[in-house]
């Protein structure tokens, strides 16, 4: 059965070699963006950690920041490890790439990417994967594509709740999952469009 | 047969072949033109035929219109940055002095030979005459022929294998892999060779 | 938005970068290479998938995938559905393993709502998973011989494996492809009666099946041919790249999620994970061969030890998770499937994400075309058996 | 058997059926008592052909027809069935279909070139029928060069499928073009080599003279000449873009090759062709190596065409069922096979049919004890190269085994995989290798 990686070992690993890049809260391993390569490769290439596989990278838009989620795991000692970075800076986020510690990052932090809008720099081939160059925005972001009214997307409550229970939102109509009769917001024509034109 | 049906199917193959040679001459593609020489070559095959000499006719067709035209498709397309066309060139003079004298000299040859008729088993014997005539009369010209082309066989085969090395890469990875070397090294493909991937803008094109 | 005017100086750009990709290739002796888009609409990309690879002669001098054109932004629409409404989602993002989908999904909507599914549930979960294993399996490799340049026989003869598969399926829940059968806590139907006398008789067909397979095409030696040494990647470099499935143990790793992670009860049946030597086409199609034998040997186990009892757990339909996150993942046919889920207490998942093997297994294509011909090129697409849904998602 | 000598007394008269050569012969006679003798040229000239189109047309329809079916037998499903009984009229809907659809043709194609393939595919497709004898007297021109005839005209076609390939201006075509080039220039070597092994032994070209100097000497010449015949079989079928050989139209790498930019009828033109070619080839590999209208003396009784058509029957079913169970070669494994395999083997044969034919006529050895001698020898000498062969020129890749282990308990990254590997006892599954 795989185990989880004790996250403080792992800090431990990371600080030594790279003093001051790694934290824990909440007994989650937390990075300091800049320094995520070196901490990453130096959890790579530890005896005790041996994370030398990447499972998983993605990232998930927490509205004031973004966190970079990477999921990493030991083949022999069969331990896994949740590894997080937060980006503030929601106009530009940036991280340094990973694709020179995985090559297996490549096709996933292009598509975090493109989805997100998050730049890793050094990444060879940094290009759009599922949109074409030029879609306007990035759709996994929590304000792509803002509802009439401000209101953000997701599901506020099931559809048989009273809205007491939906997110508080100004002025908002009731929301219910998307419907073809719903009007469309304009942008979304926008894009259709635009999808037309450089195709 | 009638006199007539010969006329007829000369005149038609006459045509035909000076037709094609007109033909190579004004297309400005080469392609084309090699498709025009065809047509020419299989007018002389058609010629041949209305001399009754179906084996030269036969292999007229084999070796020219089959292999030689094909091996000249070959040559354009391999050939790297040909010019595609049929351009002007500076010699154009002096090829056409030659073409002006060989022009001449088979003329000279047509008028002299006798065009008396047939002999008798030209049309069924022709194989086992010409086989004959090569390796009794005229075996040195086909020794030196068949020398030649070896040379040029194994010069041909000299030439393609000069850039062995970086040919069959694959070939070459394979055997290390199979050798119990790791031919990809992965230090290799943490620092890709290739840094700056061009982009064609994700736009289908 | 971007103009007109914008979008053309981007092709200029393009062109530009394009020549400069023909320049660095000039080996000097003035030979072009010549730049062939395989796809979207090729008969061996397996769906809208674009492979451009660049030719010298026939060898591939680089490669470089396209992708995207079968994206229907499964993440986003995620983010508006309820936990229950998502499993649907799932069958579409691999369409040739939606039982597998389902399963990941599942597992990690459970360990966020804190479910326990029970026995009989778990028993039924394994079975499908390892029909569907059967099922795409036969697909994988029957498409692989094809992609071989095979006459569709071996794909025709696999196929009636998979339809038989497919014939369960419908029978349990009534769809044959995207089947949402698992819920959150277990599946939605109990086994239909007429199943198990099915799938009795399936298990008992299948090793003749098998054999036959086997002495079509183990000793062919135009296959070995054409898939031996061809596509190869070392261990180092496959973990690496992070592979996964087949393509991994190919390469001699063996690493499989059923024995690694247990879930659902994989623990309690006995198998074996067959590994390859070479790590070339042709192990990936053996290990695919030997899984199915692996997988016929846990349905076995499954049917002769069914537990009764309940197949759902009491789990409100409209559940509300604890802010949190999980990440659950199974072995799906094509590698490591995981569902990454972070919940804020609403009724939709805050963030959906699916850790796709068919994209992650790609990461190494170009390293592994470079140098064959454009048919090795495709013969190693084959191999690493993509589905486009799970690519572009 | 009374009926049947009786039968055989009517031997020659118009309405035997046996030889259809008489029907002609009566049409020539009649002519030549009222006109010149060019009309009766021309006239037989046409009926010839009329024939011949006769015979291809609806045979191409039935063959698609039989084809379906076949594959769909090997691949265990029922084929064509729905349109007329048992699906027969499938290819009649298919070509109605066909000449239905629009013509496509892209825009930057050579408009010249890019039609007239599609018409000249059909000119050595058909000429090649013209010295396929059906019977003793039964071949619309009975050549004295035959063989070569049957050379020629089959090398041309390459220069058509070039035509297709280059003027549609499509990658794919012309990758399929080039293809198709390389592979007719190197197969026709072997193919050569193997006609040239038994126009050698036999002293003569013309193809019925071929099969009547197997009806002389009561043997066939796959049984004289093993290796020819396998050689003429597989570089006909690569000639003729059949699997395991169909590199120049390989659906799964460059979609269907010269032909990817033809749409409706013109498709369906090169189709029927390759199917003609096909129904063609089985016929001469049936002629030259299985005695043709030959058969022991049945041909006697039965009409010669029909064991033609029979033999040809079975060769046809031999190239869908190679067609049908085997994978594809590489286009460079193809070339390699060729040269390296093929024609240094049927040179060894023009050899050694060379040296046995010197044995039969300069030395007078005696048939009917020299030639089953000579069978075993070649026969011999055929498994030995083949087998000498398959160990010399067998790729690095393949030497040894495919392995599959099973692990157990050993579930890890690196580390387990050393394990797993250096495990001492048998594997668990292994195939192939020396």
């Amino acid at each position: 059965m795989t185990t989880q990686y004790d996250a403080t070992a792992a800090m431990e690993i990371v600080n030594a070699s790279a003093p001051g890049a790694a934290c824990v809260e909440d007994g989650v391993l937390y990075l300091e963006p800049a320094l995520v390569a070196e901490a990453i490769e130096s959890l790579r290439d530890s005896e005790e950690s041996d994370l030398i596989f990447l499972c998983s990278l993605t990232a998930v838009d927490q509205e004031r920041h973004f966190e970079v989620v990477y999921h990493l795991q030991s083949l022999d000692l069969n331990h896994i490890l949740a590894i997080k970075a937060r980006l503030t800076d929601r106009e530009d986020p940036t991280l340094p790439s990973l694709t020179g510690v995985f090559h297996g990052a490549h096709l996933q932090e292009r598509e975090v990417y493109d989805l997100f809008g998050i730049t890793f720099e050094g990444h060879p081939d940094l290009r759009r994967m599922f949109l074409w160059e030029g879609f306007p925005g990035y759709p996994l972001r929590k304000d792509f594509l803002q509802m009439p009214g401000q209101i953000r997307a997701g599901l506020p409550g099931f559809p048989h709740e009273s809205t007491e229970n939906a997110w508080p939102v100004p002025g908002s109509v009731p929301q219910r999952p998307q419907h073809p009769n719903d009007p469309q917001p304009p942008s979304v024509l926008a894009v259709a469009e635009d999808g037309e034109e450089s195709s | 047969m009638s006199d007539f049906g010969f006329h007829l199917a000369f005149w038609a193959l006459a045509a035909m072949t000076l037709g094609g040679a007109s033909m190579i001459l004004i297309s400005r593609n080469l392609i084309h033109a090699v498709i025009w020489l065809v047509m020419s070559m299989l007018g002389i095959a058609g010629l041949y035929l209305t001399l009754s000499a179906d084996f030269i006719a036969v292999v007229q067709v084999l070796i020219y219109v089959g292999a030689i035209s094909v091996l000249m498709l070959f040559a354009i397309m391999l050939t790297p940055r040909a010019e595609r066309d049929n351009s002007q060139t500076k010699i154009s003079a002096p090829a056409g002095l030659v073409v002006l004298l060989v022009m001449i000299a088979t003329m000279w040859v047509a008028v002299d030979t006798d065009w008396g008729p047939v002999r008798d088993g030209a049309l069924t014997e022709q194989a086992r005459l010409i086989g004959e005539s090569l390796i009794k009369h005229y075996i040195l010209p086909f020794e030196i022929g068949a020398v030649l082309l070896t040379a040029a066989l194994v010069g041909a085969i000299a030439l393609a294998r000069q850039d062995e090395e970086d040919g069959p890469v694959h070939a070459a990875s394979l055997q290390a892999e199979l050798d119990g070397e790791t031919s990809i090294d992965p230090a290799d493909v943490i620092d890709p060779p290739l840094a700056s991937e061009p982009s064609d803008g994700g736009t289908t094109s | 938005m971007t103009t007109a005017d914008d979008t053309r100086s981007m092709m200029d750009d393009s062109r530009l970068a394009m020549q400069g990709t023909i320049e660095a290739l000039d080996s000097g002796d003035g030979s072009e290479p010549v730049v062939v888009n395989l796809g979207p609409q090729h008969p061996s990309t397996h769906g809208v998938f674009r492979l451009k690879v660049t030719l010298d002669g026939e060898i591939v001098r680089d490669a470089e995938m396209r992708i995207g054109y079968l994206h229907r932004s499964m993440e986003k629409l995620a983010e508006e559905r309820t936990y229950t409404q998502n499993i649907p989602f799932t069958d579409r993002i691999d369409y040739l393993a939606a039982m597998s989908n389902n399963l990941a999904y599942c597992l990690a909507a459970e360990e966020l709502l804190g479910v326990e599914v029970p026995p009989r549930a778990n028993a039924i979960r394994v079975m499908f998973a390892e029909l569907q294993r059967v099922a795409s399996h036969a697909m994988a490799n029957g498409t692989f011989i094809n992609d071989c340049g095979a006459w569709h026989t071996p794909l025709f003869h696999m196929f009636r494996d998979r339809e038989r598969v497919l014939d369960m399926f419908e029978m349990t829940c009534g769809a044959r492809l995207t089947t949402n059968y698992m819920r959150i806590g277990g599946v939605a139907f109990d086994l239909p009666d007429e199943l198990l006398p099915t799938l009795e008789q399936f298990l008992a067909d299948m090793p003749e099946n098998i054999a036959n397979y086997e002495a079509l095409l183990m000793e062919n030696e135009i296959l070995h041919a054409r898939a031996r040494g061809v596509g190869v990647i070392s261990p180092e470099m496959a973990i690496n790249s992070s592979l996964s499935g087949p393509v991994l143990r190919a390469t001699g790793v063996p690493w499989d999620l059923r024995k690694a992670n247990p879930y659902s009860g994989y623990e309690d049946y006995e198998f074996d994970v067959p590994v390859g030597e070479q790590g070339d086409c042709f192990d990936r199609f053996l290990v695919r061969m030997a899984e199915v034998k692996q997988s016929l040997r846990i349905l076995r186990q499954v049917i002769d030890n069914l537990p009764d009892g309940p197949w759902l757990a009491d789990v409100p339909l409209h559940a509300r998770p604890e802010p949190g996150e999980s990440y659950a993942r199974v072995e799906s046919p094509r590698g490591e499937l995981g569902f990454y889920l972070v919940s804020d207490g609403g009724p939709a998942p805050y963030r959906f994400h699916c850790r796709p093997p068919s994209l992650i297994n790609l990461s190494a294509l170009k390293e592994m075309s470079i140098g064959g011909t454009l048919a090795d090129a495709i013969v190693t697409l084959g191999s690493i058996d993509i589905v486009v849904g799970e690519i572009d998602r | 058997m009374s009926g049947l000598s009786g039968f055989s007394s009517v031997l020659g008269a118009w309405y035997d059926f046996r030889d259809l050569n008489n029907l002609q012969r009566l049409i020539t006679e009649w002519i030549a008592e009222w006109g010149p003798d060019w009309i009766a040229s021309i006239v037989t000239g046409v009926l010839g052909a009329l024939a011949i189109l006769g015979v291809i047309g609806p045979t191409l329809l039935i063959l698609i027809w039989v084809e379906r079916k076949v594959i769909a037998r090997f691949q265990q499903r029922y084929g064509p069935n729905r349109v007329g009984p048992k699906g027969l009229l499938q290819p009649v809907a298919d070509a109605v279909k066909l000449i239905l659809k629009e013509q496509l043709a892209p825009r930057s194609a050579d408009k010249l070139l890019f039609f007239l393939p599609p018409v000249l595919i059909f000119v050595p497709g058909i000429l090649i029928w013209g010295v396929l004898p059906f019977g003793p007297r039964m071949s619309v021109a009975d050549l004295n060069v035959g063989v070569l005839f049957l050379l020629a005209v089959s090398g041309t076609a390459v220069l058509v499928l070039f035509m297709a390939g280059w003027s549609s201006n499509n990658k794919y075509a012309l990758f399929g073009a080039m293809r198709a080039v390389a592979m007719s220039i190197s197969y026709e070597v072997p193919m050569v080599l193997a006609l040239l092994t038994l126009v050698v032994f036999s002293g003569t070209m013309s193809v019925n003279g071929i099969v009547e100097w197997q009806q002389q000497e009561d043997v066939i010449f796959i049984l004289l000449f093993p290796l020819s015949a396998v050689a003429f079989f597989f570089a006909a079928s690569a000639e003729l873009n059949r699997t395991p050989a169909d590199i120049s139209e390989a659906e799964s790498e460059i979609v269907a090759g010269y032909h990817t930019e033809y749409s409706g009828m013109r498709f369906g033109l090169f189709y029927a062709v390759e199917l003609g070619n096909t129904l063609v080839v089985s016929g001469f590999i049936a002629t030259f190596f299985l005695g043709g209208w030959w058969l022991w003396g049945l041909d006697q009784w039965v009409p010669s065409w029909i064991i033609l058509l029979v033999k040809t029957g079975a060769v046809y079913f031999l190239l869908i069922w190679t067609r049908g169970t085997l994978p594809r070669l590489r286009v460079d494994q193809l070339m390699g096979f060729c040269w390296k395999a093929l024609v240094p083997a049927t040179l060894l044969f023009v050899v050694v049919a060379f040296v046995e034919r010197t044995l039969l006529i300069s030395e007078g050895w005696d048939t009917t004890v020299a030639l089953p001698i000579m069978a075993v020898f070649n026969i011999a000498l055929t498994l030995g190269a083949v087998m000498l062969f398959a160990r010399v020129s067998r790729p690095a890749a393949l030497r040894r085994p495919a392995r599959i282990r099973m692990a157990g308990a050993e579930i890890g990254g690196l580390r387990a995989a050393r394990q797993v590997a250096s495990r001492t006892e048998e594997p668990q599954f292994q195939v192939g290798g020396d």
